[in-house]
């Protein structure tokens, strides 16, 4: 395969011009930090409590799309498939915060936790308290005694979503932490790529899958996942995925789930609906309840070809945040 | 040849660094693509892009402060994994020089023993987990052994105990970072960290001996 | 290039299985008509003026993805570009008719054009009363001279979404019809691609594209376009197209607009914002305002790389029903 | 050899101009592929492989009610514009045989000739535009004037009309139907629809003539 054709310009600003892009799309809901690549919501409310999420771009429209009302207050965006500095971070902490301190909320990687890590050491130098939750729901990455191990894919979605609205309503970090720390721990993901995304600035595509294979539990950069084999049909795979999540938590019977599938890239809507019906159907006969389903580009890896399925279990707490209304770029919801 | 280095002959010596490492760049791009997600090169680029630049203006008081400046720029302009642990490598490390007029065999190992203790703290790996501490661990124990023997061969030995350390890794398999979830077929190929690493050292080496 | 790899079942059951999948997502708001494949909102208000969507399938979301509150009533789906039969679209005029007539808006192709007449002909002789709009936004089609050879593509999301409105709150089909010509009226677009995307039932892609090369104007099927060359910078490609729809309508400075950039398929999020941004410098040179700015996938050609743009002018009225609340599986605002 | 056909004829006939249509499907689906996009061939084998299933059923009252019966199937199965023009012209060319007791070359001719009118008002093209009507208007002309020489040199005059106009559709640029934008590009490929109308008369001239 020759290398994928895109529309840009210099790959080296895309981080920037994207930001530009997001931010004049959103009509004055948000701004850019200083001409640096972080976005910030320009109304947040007085002493509420901040949300901060960020990572690596590259994988829009995480995280800067999340960034709206009930939602995140602020992102620093890091280069493509590469953690934001400190400064960065700590600079958007700074602009975010009100007084009852900030959660940040990010994907469970070495560079994301370093680099958040120092900027919280030296966030608190300048007086400001902040508690991190670090998403860790890939089930393919790391079996469940090594949870710590595991990647952050889709799943910052529910956590995000969850973190958002209980941001906007509670008053006290630690309480906000706690109902984060829920959402976080009753979340599970799966992914599988038929096909390889690429970085601009380089170019390359991040792997190499042949015409005729898929990768089960690959995740949101192109990291390794569990298996390599020939494609079989939606179903058959839609159901491995979903059986490997299931007993992961474990979920059942009589369980309440928010499902999420989440487009990696270059998937048809068609092959996600077909995908999210064979959920639909796989966790009937398991006599699980879907309380709510979303379907769509949430965390993509550039132009991959995959998807992942997401499942949360819910508790009367969960589903009040997650069906309170939002708004931002990225999701919508009245 | 120089046995101690002044302050600005240690800014000139983190120039020649950061040149070395812009020079590697495609080879850093291709080693991560192998077990990464591929952009380690243009990470490091970055970084050591900003170094150059950083040393060509800074004030060579002391060696201490060029060291921390160089790793706070590492930090600010880096990203990712790497960012972090090579910023902290030379912000830790530089604290083994302060109150130090000059660089010498003493000064080299305690940056790279204090840099290690940094890195690991900071990141939580231990040596064998195949990243760039595989070849730090090596190259500070190769350096503390070699005080003695002055800083040409301090350097030299650590970098050859930094290049034995990259070929070790190609026999991990990582349990950090990207290439965690590998397995075993991390097996055969080197850490980009590592291999980043053992180019730093190389830089200070050649820029000693010459 | 290798046929593309696809996660389906029976290629032959890929339109039904997608409604299966929407229906499910959807949570009791819509209902699938008799196994068929139409979908119809489970709550359509009496007395209402009814919207019917509807076309070829292979553009999900498009349309069954906007079948929802304050947007249509119900959409017969044919099969991958392919329009509906008369005979399922009389079924879902039937299923969502309440007494005052039911606008049917779809896009300006023969297929649909022939099958769409055939259906109100018939549902004349059944006593449903019906008026039709055919959306043709596409400038690339056609020179002004010839405006109903134009193709519908993506402007499709801006007629429909006002259509909705205006059927939910006027209470005569004529009203309605009104309002839906002035939004086809002011609507225009322009769409470049990059890649083919394919049929899943051949596994053929719809045509070819050289490495390197990018086709302006291509239609939503892969029909040819004004121009094929060397792929440029993202900007010299926003800016062709952006000029070419701003002389069309024409907009001029004072206008005030929306904007769609809408994803064929497989071309990333950050491509989309580094174009939606670059339109947004261009038009504010011009002194036209952007009333508000919609980025995703919301009409696609299966995975085909590439975008297309889009900008209706806006007046009160238009602005009013555009910012109406909606909910529908593609698309929902607040 | 058949100068006249039985109800039960004509819907043998029907069945196998069903049969050779599913039979060029891929054939069908290259020439869209060129011009179009790329689903003639899926569609016409949706509608015809229904209409062979209608055939097998059908109790064949009259040749109009078996005519319009295919019509009927074609237009409720296929889709797209094929399953309306087709669709058409079986149903309205049907009304040509209402009233006859077999299908003979008036009656032919009759149905291509509405069927032609009812295309015609369905879609508003014209001949020249590079569709199925450039296949079937000649094939039209030529039954006619062959009526007085019956059924078995209509059929052949027409499909040898129709062949005609299928190569002269690649000399055509199209101006409706998907390859409208095409403009020049379209020119050396034949029409996908006419090919099919084409395909539709072979089969009914190879019927009559066995
Ligand atoms: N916890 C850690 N401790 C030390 N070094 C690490 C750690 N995690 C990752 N690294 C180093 O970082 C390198 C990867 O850097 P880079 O590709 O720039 O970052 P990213 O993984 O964010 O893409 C690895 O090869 C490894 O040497
Ligand atoms: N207005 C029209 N009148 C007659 N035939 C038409 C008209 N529009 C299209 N066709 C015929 O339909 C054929 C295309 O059929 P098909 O590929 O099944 O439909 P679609 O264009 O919907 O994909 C064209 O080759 C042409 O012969
Ligand atoms: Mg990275
Ligand atoms: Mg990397
Ligand atoms: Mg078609
Ligand atoms: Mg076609």
């Amino acid at each position: 395969m020759g290398k994928p054709k895109k529309l840009l310009n210099n790959p080296v600003e895309v981080v920037s011009e994207l930001i530009d892009g997001l931010v004049a799309a959103c009509g004055g809901d948000l701004y850019r930090l200083d001409g640096r690549n972080a976005v910030v919501r320009t109304h947040i409310a007085n002493d509420k409590v901040a949300l901060l999420i960020g990572g690596g771009s590259g994988h829009e429209p995480m995280f800067p799309g999340f960034v709206g009302s009930n939602l995140a207050d602020g992102a620093p965006c890091g280069e493509v498939f590469a953690a934001p500095t400190p400064d960065l971070i700590v600079d958007t902490l700074s602009a975010i915060e009100r007084g009852r301190g900030v959660l940040m909320v990010y994907g469970n990687y070495a560079g994301d936790n370093m680099n958040f890590d120092i900027a919280a050491e030296l966030a608190e130098e300048a007086g400001i308290v902040t508690r991190t939750v670090r998403v860790w729901d890939d089930v393919a990455a790391a079996p469940p005694e090594r949870m710590t191990d595991r990647r952050g894919i889709a799943g910052d979605f529910f956590v995000i979503k969850v973190a958002g609205g209980a941001a906007a309503e509670l008053d006290n970090l630690d309480e906000v932490y706690r109902v984060a720390i829920k959402a976080r721990d009753n979340t599970r993901s799966m992914g599988v790529a038929l096909a390889a995304g690429s970085i601009p600035e380089t170019g390359e595509r991040t792997f190499e899958l042949p015409e005729d294979e898929i990768e089960i539990g690959m995740g949101a950069h192109g990291e390794p996942g569990i298996a390599r084999r020939k494609i079989t049909d939606a179903d058959a795979i839609a159901e491995e995925m979903t059986n490997l999540i299931l007993a992961d938590l474990p979920f059942s019977a009589g369980d309440e789930v928010a499902l999420l599938v989440n487009n990696l890239g270059a998937t048809t809507c068609m092959e996600m609906l077909i995908v999210s019906r064979k959920v639909h159907q796989l966790l009937q006969q398991r006599g699980i309840v879907i309380h709510r389903t979303d379907v769509g580009s949430f965390l993509t890896c550039q132009e991959m070809a995959g998807l992942s399925i997401t499942l949360m279990k819910l508790d009367a707490e969960l589903k009040h945040y997650l069906d309170m209304p939002a708004r931002s770029f990225a999701y919508s919801r009245a | 040849m120089y046995d101690t280095l002044t302050p600005s002959q240690a800014r000139d010596m983190l120039s020649a660094v950061a040149q070395h490492l812009v020079a590697n760049v495609d080879m850093l791009t291709e080693v991560d693509q192998a077990i990464g997600d591929g952009d380690h090169g243009i990470g490091m680029r970055r970084g050591f892009a900003a170094v150059e630049e950083a040393m060509a203006t800074i004030d060579p008081e002391s060696v201490s402060k060029v060291f921390k400046a160089a790793g706070t720029t590492i930090m600010a302009k880096t990203g990712g994994a790497a960012g972090a642990v090579f910023g902290t490598l030379f912000r830790a490390g530089s604290a083994a020089l302060e109150g130090r007029p000059a660089l010498d065999a003493e000064g080299l190992a305690g940056f790279l023993l204090l840099g290690l203790e940094g890195v690991e703290k900071r990141g939580g790996a231990q040596p064998g987990q195949k990243t760039m501490i595989d070849a730090l661990a090596p190259a500070s124990v190769a350096a503390e052994a070699a005080i003695a023997s002055g800083l040409v061969v301090a350097v030299r030995n650590a970098t050859d105990a930094a290049k034995a350390g990259v070929e070790a890794t190609k026999g991990m398999i990582a349990t950090t970072g990207k290439a965690r979830t590998l397995g075993e077929r991390s097996l055969g190929h080197p850490d980009p960290g590592a291999v980043s690493m053992s180019l730093i050292l190389e830089a200070m080496r050649d820029y000693i001996a010459a």
